[in-house]
């Protein structure tokens, strides 16, 4: 049984169908990715397991629990984090309240999380009073990490960690969510660095036009010719 | 805030404030609580409220009022109409009302048509000397000489009405009042001979019987001068009821202005559309000019018992308004009057809402104050109704 | 007059682009030689000398300096917060710089409005698209197009000049299809623009750029979130459009493509510039593994 | 009867439905057959339902008037401006005092220019013109919020300045000139409506009133005027149309959206922002001079906040952004919201007798408590009146949770001169879809480029007709291959990922 | 700019000459400033409320002056049962006197006589507005969640109707007064005094401690934090897991209830009270708040009492009421002029 299991799901924005029969599973511990070209519903998917679409059909369960029609606060209790895509800090909260924003339904903030976010990110320790709206894009993606990484959930998802940041900090950052799964959080990931990804990960999905064409080990995927062309940029 | 050395050295004799209610007991708790000095105050009818000192919390007796007065021939038998009637006595402009209501039906009845025409050619017929005298008490008789196309002289419960010229009412009267234990008293009445009852009328009367007779209020109910209107509404129907033992069945629609012109523009029009050939309203004048448009472009009488203000003389009606309150031109002479002999008063201050009434009603009294009176006019300051406090206005206006 | 209008005229009916040759005064001599001669590589197209940005305490940008040849596609690089966006900001107008000059095509532009800077023919895209979200795709093509005569509020109106504009916007369109077309999104062409999905609004952010027919431009990371695949397409087509005579300016993180595709890099640090010149040499630059690639190349 | 005829019928009226001036048309004759119906219900005579009808048209000429000018200040360029009545007020004070008659005659009357009524008509649409400039140079700057608050304070500026003592008189350039502070002015100039009364063709107009409806000349009058008021909405309805489908439009639309954006594309927004605020103001003041200039007299009271907000409602009814919106909703504000319940009442009153009701709402209550709802249902309708603004209140409520983009539903008109759906070279070919690897030529520069398709020969990158064909052409054959390419997924040549785009479109 | 400084100058040399010359008495001025500052006080706390809900909501709320006359009518209510009990129908007392009649003057209430039944009116105001500004978010504004600011504003006209005549519906549209005289101190200022009633007293002091409780709330909870988060992004804030309806619910409590107060000592101050007098306040706590910058408390507060006394001392040069509103209006958009975002804007202080 996997830890997170969506199952022939369909989803979309109001009247809008966007995914239809979309199966995608993580288990344990696991470090997957989804790539496909752009709009193929790769966020909207992530949406869906947050309970942020409108659900139109199939299941998504999380540790064997029925999770759709959850409120994001109650997901979060269940251990799942997740980082949107865009617009994804508070601008007008300096780097450190956002960060605490991330343990919001703890009572206390837990000191020893955001330690470990500012070792993993030293700039925003030196930056922590500064209001996040006024960083750079590349600072701004790592405190949306660091925020979601304040609860230590089970599972996170990551929409598009990569995007915008610098190559050291991109190293980096897969470095980080290297780090963050050897500690047993599963990962689940969309990517548009996706030769990297692929090759970190543990299985891969593809996704296009809405529903999952591909599902691979990172590696069989990064090999596979098709998947290359097609959506890797040869 | 106050302090009564100050104000008692320098400030007015006399402090005309000029109002309505709703605004009225704000101004006057104001007034106690930080300026109380005994200096004298003087109103006109738009504060004449039986409720302010009990809502302001003092028994006002600096205060001094003056009001069109119900001095007509027949005031005594309009009031105790009332008096059976309502179990309380009239109050300001209800005579008024009372007195339009009266000669607007029997205009009609005279006209022999609910048509406005016809009728505004009447309303000096009916009203203006020449022909047997009635009064309120005598309307069944007046109605039965209308139908027989008589030329009649309504007595009214207000004045003589009697219009002149411009469709105003040719003598007026006023009271001086105080408020008292129960409601006002009046303690003076001052009689003004105005100009001659004047204007276009028609030869004869068509008369006949049996009909129904048309006739709408358009006063206020509610806003800011719903307290004063609701007995108006209550006179004018009394009026009415006056015709029961007649031949003619009076159909006697009421609307409300609730003090806003454009609730007077469309509840007028519905009364003009539904085809009553006469509106009696409405009661504040900066109501009534609009509506004179309405009502003059459809032929419609309309016969305002409150609205005083000096510029309804002069607003472009085809002869179509009428009104039983007298223009203001007059009762700012009597308010000048007063506080000058009355009251002594040598130097005066005045506060006044600015609208239609209270301009021209502060205006004529300045005028009188020191043309007639030889008196000065300290501070001239108005007031935007319905504020939530008037100490700074009355600092200005009780300044040296 | 613009080259690109004059390109219009020697496609076109003419009518449109001899009216609207009028109602532009911006672009100066210097660019009555057409880039599509494609001879002005060399020459200098961008100059910033000197700029400085603060904010509150913040340098963000503090003294950088550095040139764009015409006709190149340059890279300008550099760690989160180096001071890349604000430089665009400042050439363009979004910001006024707090010391330093800006130059294109020899022309002083330092603090002008962004859309003067947009008639000289620099024109940028935002590093988090802004598209217009309650727009078709298509309404957001037609806006950026330049001597539009309709967009004088009289010739909308007046029948016989709203003809003329009519006749303008059927041009317009057929380009704006063209576009829709080069960046694969004629399928979502009129859907809103605010439904897109993140990848989508880079690309529209572009086609947009693009539709104003500039002679320079400054894409602020325009590849982040792009598919790999449309994005090989779409550096076809930048070089395609290098070699019409367009110059370059682009942020990007992405090393292999800056390596691949640029002849020139700009590295910034800190608000300075810190290294420049052929992709392998900055790259081997101590200073610029260090602060910049991390211990990887 | 089968139902396929039903189902046509339907698609039929529907496809009438689309067309506006068959909306506006449908509303309004519903709205004026129903105020027919109520008028015969309540005894008026024929004269006294052409009236009602004729006041009907006139409150909807002049709401949907502004409301069209508020559309193109909201709905099209976003910008929320709260101070409506303002702009009214200025056009018609402007327009009173110089038309007023020099010559004062009279103790209650102040003193005006006397000039001709064009004139001073114009001369009250430049000023309210001129003060919208007034208030966008600083305003515009200010963030949206704030920009409404400002234009609402500017609004009570307006009412209170006319109506304090200060400017109830007051001397230019020798002129005695004067706002009539708290009275107000007086309309002691003639009728305006006589420029065109002196028109022969005129007199007929009043005898066609006179034998059908029986109406006095002054009541043909004011038919004409509801007439010439109809006339002037639709000029405005027309300007305002062109001006929204313009590339004016565009930029409109676009700073709606987002300013910094459409500088950065070249536009001058603060342009833009200044034009069409004036020009909507300039509009708001003609609406509020026709509003009320034939009226007896006028006081700034006319002019409080609540008028913007019936504003508001009207176009927020329709739906911003909709010109016949705007229309529509001034059509179903005024006969629904604004006149609906007072008639209502009366036709109750009409129907069924209610007697006497208490006093308070206590003395209303408190027999609920022995289960009598009688006193209750008569206080509910003596303060009738009362309860049509919380009718009012309620309408706008659900309106906006169900409706949010107005009755007709989301219609934004597309801003452009042309239609842009359906690309021109294609046009009678189909809709543009398809066609993944057209060239780029708008933005080249006279050079031969070679895209992927080797057919595509342009000598000058423009478009020409060659092109368009050989565009044509590329089309069809991209279509055919991606209905090849549909069925079996996974095929890897160059056109595969943009097949999948394309068709990305049409399932979803 | 320029002009706007050699403005203020000149205004400041002219009080400054006038004073010194004595053309100005020093006691008119203190008198203005205090009675500025009892107004500012009443438009900051009730501006507190609508800054709330304005960033947290992202709307403007033109519901809020009514819900202002709400809250006073719900507290003066329970003060007229208490002081009033047996002295008329208990309907009568519960609505505030609708036909006039027996009122406040009559009944005596004032903070000196009756000071619990001003304290339970007061809380009941308070309380009462704070349920009762829930309530109307659950029917008006719940609905539609998520919307943008400007349905959200044109739906708040629609309650701002509905709730100012259902108030005249319920209470009657007359006014009334409502308390006793009270005694009151004359504080000596050089040429004269200036008194302060005793009702003035508990305004001042009420105002405080509630304006110092907000503060401390929003300062001692993770609440105000939450709150800025919300108004910066909802949608993040939701995904963050922060629990918003719980945070929006408590924006409009303590929203309403400031605003309830806020009616309530209004209403013990003037010592009228009618169905519209919220209204006619809000768009000075408009001015106000916006003069502050939204989203600061400070910025309500302080924007409050700049418009109070700038109201108050613009009738040293223009006497009379016509120009009082105007002056706040001008002060608003000179402020604005020379700081877009207002006096506190950009520093959030929640
Ligand atoms: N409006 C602002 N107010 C305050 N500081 C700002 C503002 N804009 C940018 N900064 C600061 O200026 C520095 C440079 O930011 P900039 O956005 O230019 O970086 P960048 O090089 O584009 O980075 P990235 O690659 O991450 O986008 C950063 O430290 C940022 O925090
Ligand atoms: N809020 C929304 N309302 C309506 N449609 C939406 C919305 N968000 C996304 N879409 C549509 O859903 C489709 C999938 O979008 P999604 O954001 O999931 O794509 P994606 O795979 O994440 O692409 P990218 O890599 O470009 O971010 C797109 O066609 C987009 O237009
Ligand atoms: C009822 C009255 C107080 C009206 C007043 N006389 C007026 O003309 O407005
Ligand atoms: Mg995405
Ligand atoms: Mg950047």
């Amino acid at each position: 049984m996997a830890m997170l299991d969506v199952a022939g799901l369909d989803a979309g924005y109001g009247d809008l169908q966007i995914l239809s029969d979309v199966d995608l599973e993580v288990e344990q511990d696991e470090y997957v990715v989804i790539v496909g070209p752009n709009g193929a519903g790769k966020s909207t998917a992530m949406k869906s397991v947050f309970g942020l679409t409108t659900y139109m059909g199939g299941a998504v369960e999380f540790n064997g629990e029925d999770i759709t029609g959850l409120s994001p606060d109650e997901i979060i209790h269940k251990g799942i984090g997740y980082v949107p895509q865009t617009e994804n800090v508070f601008p007008s909260l300096t780097v450190q309240e956002n960060l605490e924003m991330g343990a919001y339904i703890l009572d206390e903030v837990p000191e020893a999380a955001l330690q470990d976010v500012f070792d993993q990110f030293p700039i925003l320790r030196d930056r922590r009073d500064q209001k996040a709206g006024s960083m750079s894009g590349g600072q701004q993606q790592m405190v949306a990490m660091g925020r979601a990484l304040m609860l230590d959930p089970d599972l996170l998802l990551l929409d598009e960690p990569s995007a915008g940041l610098a190559p050291d900090l991109v190293d980096e950052m897969f470095d980080h969510v290297d780090a963050i799964n050897d500690a047993g959080t599963a990962v689940l990931v969309v990517e548009q660095n996706a030769k990297e990804a692929l090759r970190r990960c543990d299985r891969g999905y593809v996704l296009v036009q809405g529903g999952n064409r591909y599902v691979d080990t990172g590696d069989a995927l990064l090999h596979d010719e098709e998947v290359r062309q097609q959506f890797l940029g040869g | 805030i106050g302090d009564e050395e100050e104000v008692d050295e320098g400030g007015p004799d006399v402090l005309n404030i000029i109002g309505y209610p709703e605004s009225g007991i704000q101004i006057f708790r104001d007034y106690y609580s930080n300026f109380d000095d005994g200096t004298d105050i003087i109103v006109p009818d738009g504060l004449q409220d039986a409720d302010l000192p009990g809502e302001v919390g003092n028994d006002m007796d600096n205060v001094l009022g003056t009001a069109p007065a119900s001095e007509g021939p027949n005031e005594a038998a309009f009031e105790e109409l009332y008096e059976d009637e309502f179990d309380s006595s009239p109050g300001v402009f209800n005579s008024h009302t009372f007195d339009a209501v009266a000669v607007c039906i029997l205009a009609n009845i005279a006209a022999g048509d609910n048509d406005g025409e016809a009728i505004r050619d009447q309303m000096r017929r009916v009203a203006n000397p020449g022909g047997d005298e009635y009064g309120p008490g005598e309307l069944e008789e007046a109605a039965e000489a209308a139908a027989d196309g008589d030329e009649i002289s309504y007595q009214g419960a207000s004045s003589g009405v009697n219009f002149d010229e411009v469709g105003d009412p040719a003598d007026a009267g006023y009271d001086v009042w105080e408020f008292g234990d129960d409601g006002t008293e009046t303690i003076d009445t001052i009689a003004f001979e105005g100009d001659d009852p004047d204007g276009d009328m028609a030869d004869d009367s068509p008369g006949g019987t049996d009909r129904e007779v048309m006739v709408s209020m358009l006063l206020p109910e509610t806003g800011d001068l719903g307290e004063l209107g609701s007995p108006m509404i209550q006179a004018g129907e009394l009026a009415a009821d006056q015709f029961e033992g007649t031949s003619f069945e009076i159909d006697l629609a009421i609307e409300d202005t609730e003090t806003d012109e454009d609730t007077t523009l469309s509840n007028g029009g519905a009364l003009i559309d539904a085809g009553y050939p006469a509106i009696i309203g409405a009661a504040s004048s900066g109501n009534s000019v609009p509506l004179v448009g309405e009502t003059s472009s459809a032929n419609v009488v309309q016969c305002s018992p409150a609205s005083t203000a000096l510029s309804l003389s002069e607003v472009r009606d085809d002869g179509y308004f009428f009104r039983t309150a007298p223009s203001d031109l007059l009762q700012g002479q009597v308010m000048a009057e007063v506080a000058a002999d009355r009251l002594g008063g040598e130097t005066a201050g005045t506060l006044y809402v600015n609208n239609d009434y209270g301009q021209q009603l502060s205006e004529q009294f300045i005028d009188s104050f020191v043309g007639d009176q030889g008196g000065e006019e300290l501070n001239t300051v108005s007031f935007e109704a319905e504020q939530g406090s008037y100490t700074g206005e009355l600092e200005s206006a009780l300044a040296e | 007059m613009s080259d690109t209008s004059t390109d219009i005229q020697s496609t076109e009916t003419g009518t449109a682009a001899d009216t609207a040759g009028t109602s532009s005064d911006a672009p100066t001599d210097a660019d009555a030689v057409a880039p599509s001669t494609a001879d002005r590589t060399g020459e200098i197209e961008l100059a910033v000398d000197g700029l400085v940005k603060r904010f509150g305490g913040i340098t963000a940008v503090d003294g950088a300096s550095f040139e764009v040849e015409a006709g190149s596609i340059t890279g300008l690089i550099g760690p989160n917060g180096a001071g890349k966006s604000t430089t665009f900001h400042c050439i363009t107008g979004i910001h006024q710089p707090d010391a330093g000059t800006v130059a294109f095509q020899g022309q002083d532009i330092t603090g002008i409005a962004p859309y003067q800077c947009a008639d000289y023919g620099l024109v940028r895209t935002f590093q988090i698209a802004r598209e217009m979200a309650n727009m078709t795709v298509l309404e957001n093509l037609m806006l950026p197009a330049k001597h539009q005569q309709g967009e004088a509020l009289w010739r909308s109106v007046m029948p016989l000049a709203r003809r003329e504009v009519e006749e303008q916007e059927r041009e317009l369109l057929e380009r704006v299809w063209d576009t829709l077309e080069f960046f694969e999104i004629e399928h979502i062409a009129e859907e809103k623009a605010g439904t897109l999905s993140g990848g989508q609004r880079k690309l529209l952010e572009m086609a947009r750029a693009l539709m104003t027919e500039p002679e320079m431009l400054l894409l602020d990371e325009p590849f982040a979130g792009v598919n790999p695949t449309l994005e090989q397409k779409l550096l076809e087509h930048i070089h395609e459009l290098r070699a019409d005579g367009y110059t370059f300016l682009i942020v990007e993180h992405d090393m292999d493509l800056i390596m691949e595709h640029c002849e020139h890099v700009i590295v910034m640090h800190q608000g300075s510039v810190l290294a420049e010149g052929v992709p392998g040499q900055v790259t081997s630059n101590e200073q610029v593994i260090e602060a910049y690639l991390g211990g990887e190349v | 009867m089968s139902s396929t005829v039903n189902a046509d019928r339907r698609t039929q009226l529907e496809s009438l439905w689309e067309h506006d001036a068959i909306k506006i048309i449908a509303v309004i004759s519903a709205i004026y057959i129903v105020y027919a119906l109520i008028g015969l219900i309540l005894g008026y005579s024929l004269d006294g339902i052409v009236n009602t009808l004729r006041r009907m048209t006139y409150l909807i000429a002049v709401y949907g008037m502004v409301t069209l000018a508020l559309n193109l200040h909201w709905g099209y360029t976003g910008l929320f401006n709260i101070g409506v009545a303002g702009f009214m007020a200025i056009g018609l004070y402007v327009t009173m005092i110089l038309a007023k008659p020099a010559d004062p005659g009279g103790a209650a009357q102040y003193a005006g220019l006397g000039l001709p009524m064009p004139i001073a008509i114009i001369g009250g649409v430049v000023a309210a013109g001129l003060a919208g400039l007034v208030v966008a140079l600083p305003a515009l700057r200010l963030r949206a919020d704030y920009f409404a608050i400002t234009t609402i304070a500017f609004a009570e500026i307006v009412r209170l300045g006319v109506t304090s003592d200060a400017l109830q008189q007051f001397t230019i350039l020798g002129a005695e000139l004067g706002t009539g502070g708290g009275r107000g002015l007086i309309r002691n100039y003639d009728d305006p409506m006589n420029v065109i009364f002196q028109l022969e063709i005129f007199s007929s107009f009043v005898d066609l009133t006179n034998s059908l409806f029986g109406f006095g000349p002054t009541q043909a009058r004011a038919l004409a005027y509801s007439i010439v008021l109809v006339i002037v909405l639709a000029g405005i309805y027309w300007l305002i149309q062109r001006t929204s489908r313009s590339p004016f439009g565009r930029v409109l639309k676009a700073i709606r959206e987002d300013e910094e954006a459409a500088q950065s594309l070249g536009k001058d927004t603060n342009m833009f922002k200044i034009k069409v605020f004036v020009l909507g103001c300039a509009l708001m003041g003609l609406a509020g001079i026709l509003w009320r200039f034939r009226r007896t007299g006028v006081t700034p009271e006319a002019f409080r906040p609540h008028v913007t907000f019936y504003i508001w409602i009207a176009l927020i009814i329709g739906g911003a952004g909709s010109n016949t919106g705007s229309i529509l909703g001034s059509g179903l504000f005024v006969a629904v919201l604004f006149e609906g319940p007072q008639y209502l009442r009366r036709v109750i009153d009409q129907l069924v007798a209610i007697g006497d009701a208490p006093n308070t709402f206590a003395g209303a209550v408190a027999p609920l408590l022995s289960a009598n709802p009688v006193p209750l249902v008569r206080y509910t309708f003596a303060e009738f009146l009362t309860l049509q603004f919380v009718i009012m209140g309620v309408a706008l409520i659900l309106l906006m949770q169900r409706r949010p983009d107005g009755l007709l539903g989301h219609r934004e008109e597309t801003a452009a001169a042309i239609p842009l759906g359906v690309r021109p070279s294609a046009a009678g070919g189909g809709s543009g879809g398809g066609g993944g690897s057209g060239s780029g030529g708008g933005f080249t520069h006279g050079q031969t480029r070679d895209q992927h398709d080797d057919s595509d020969q342009r000598t000058d990158g423009g478009i020409d007709a060659d092109a368009a064909d050989a565009q044509t052409d590329s089309l069809q054959s991209d279509i055919s291959d991606s209905s090849d390419t549909n069925g079996t997924s996974k095929t890897s040549d160059t056109t595969a990922q943009s097949d999948d785009s394309a068709t990305d479109g049409e399932t979803l | 700019m320029i002009a706007v400084g050699i403005g203020v100058v000149l205004l400041v040399g002219d009080l400054v000459l006038g004073v010194l010359d004595g053309s100005y008495s020093i006691s008119r001025i203190g008198r203005y400033v205090t009675e500025g500052v009892l107004y500012g006080l009443i438009m900051g706390l009730a501006g507190i409320g609508l800054s709330m809900t304005y960033s947290i909501l992202n709307f403007a709320n033109f519901a809020h002056g009514d819900t202002i006359t709400a809250g006073a009518f719900i507290g003066w209510g329970g003060t007229y049962l208490i002081a009033g009990w047996g002295a008329a129908s208990l309907g009568h007392l519960a609505l505030v006197g609708p036909q006039r009649g027996v009122g406040g003057p009559q009944l005596g209430i004032s903070i000196t006589s009756t000071p619990v039944a001003i304290f339970a009116g007061l809380l009941l105001a308070g309380v009462g507005t704070a349920l009762f500004a829930v309530l109307i978010d659950r029917l008006a504004y719940k609905p539609m969640r998520g919307a943008g600011g400007i349905p959200l504003l044109i739906t708040s006209i629609g309650v701002a109707f509905a709730l100012r005549y259902l108030i005249t519906f319920v209470y009657s549209s007359q006014s009334r007064g409502t308390t006793a005289s009270v005694p009151s101190a004359d504080l000596l200022l050089v040429d004269g005094y200036v008194s302060l009633d005793a009702h003035d007293g508990t305004l001042i002091a009420a105002a405080v401690v509630l304006m110092l409780g907000v503060h401390l709330m929003l300062q001692r909870t993770k609440l105000g934090k939450a709150m800025r988060a919300m108004s910066d992004n909802k949608d993040l804030a939701l995904v963050t897991g922060i629990p918003t309806e719980r945070v929006i619910r408590w924006t409009w409590m303590i929203g309403g209830g400031l605003a309830g107060s806020a009616g309530y000592l209004m209403v013990l101050w003037t010592g009228t009270i009618d169905w519209q007098f919220g209204w006619l306040l809000l768009l000075l706590i408009f001015a106000a708040v916006i003069l502050g910058g939204i989203g600061s408390i400070y910025g309500a507060i302080v924007g409050g009492l700049v418009i109070g006394i700038s109201m108050h001392m613009s009738m040293i040069w223009l006497p009379g009421g016509d120009f009082t509103t105007i002056t706040a209006f001008l002060m608003m958009i000179l402020v604005l002029l020379i700081r877009p975002s207002g006096l506190f804007g950009g520093k959030t202080t929640a």
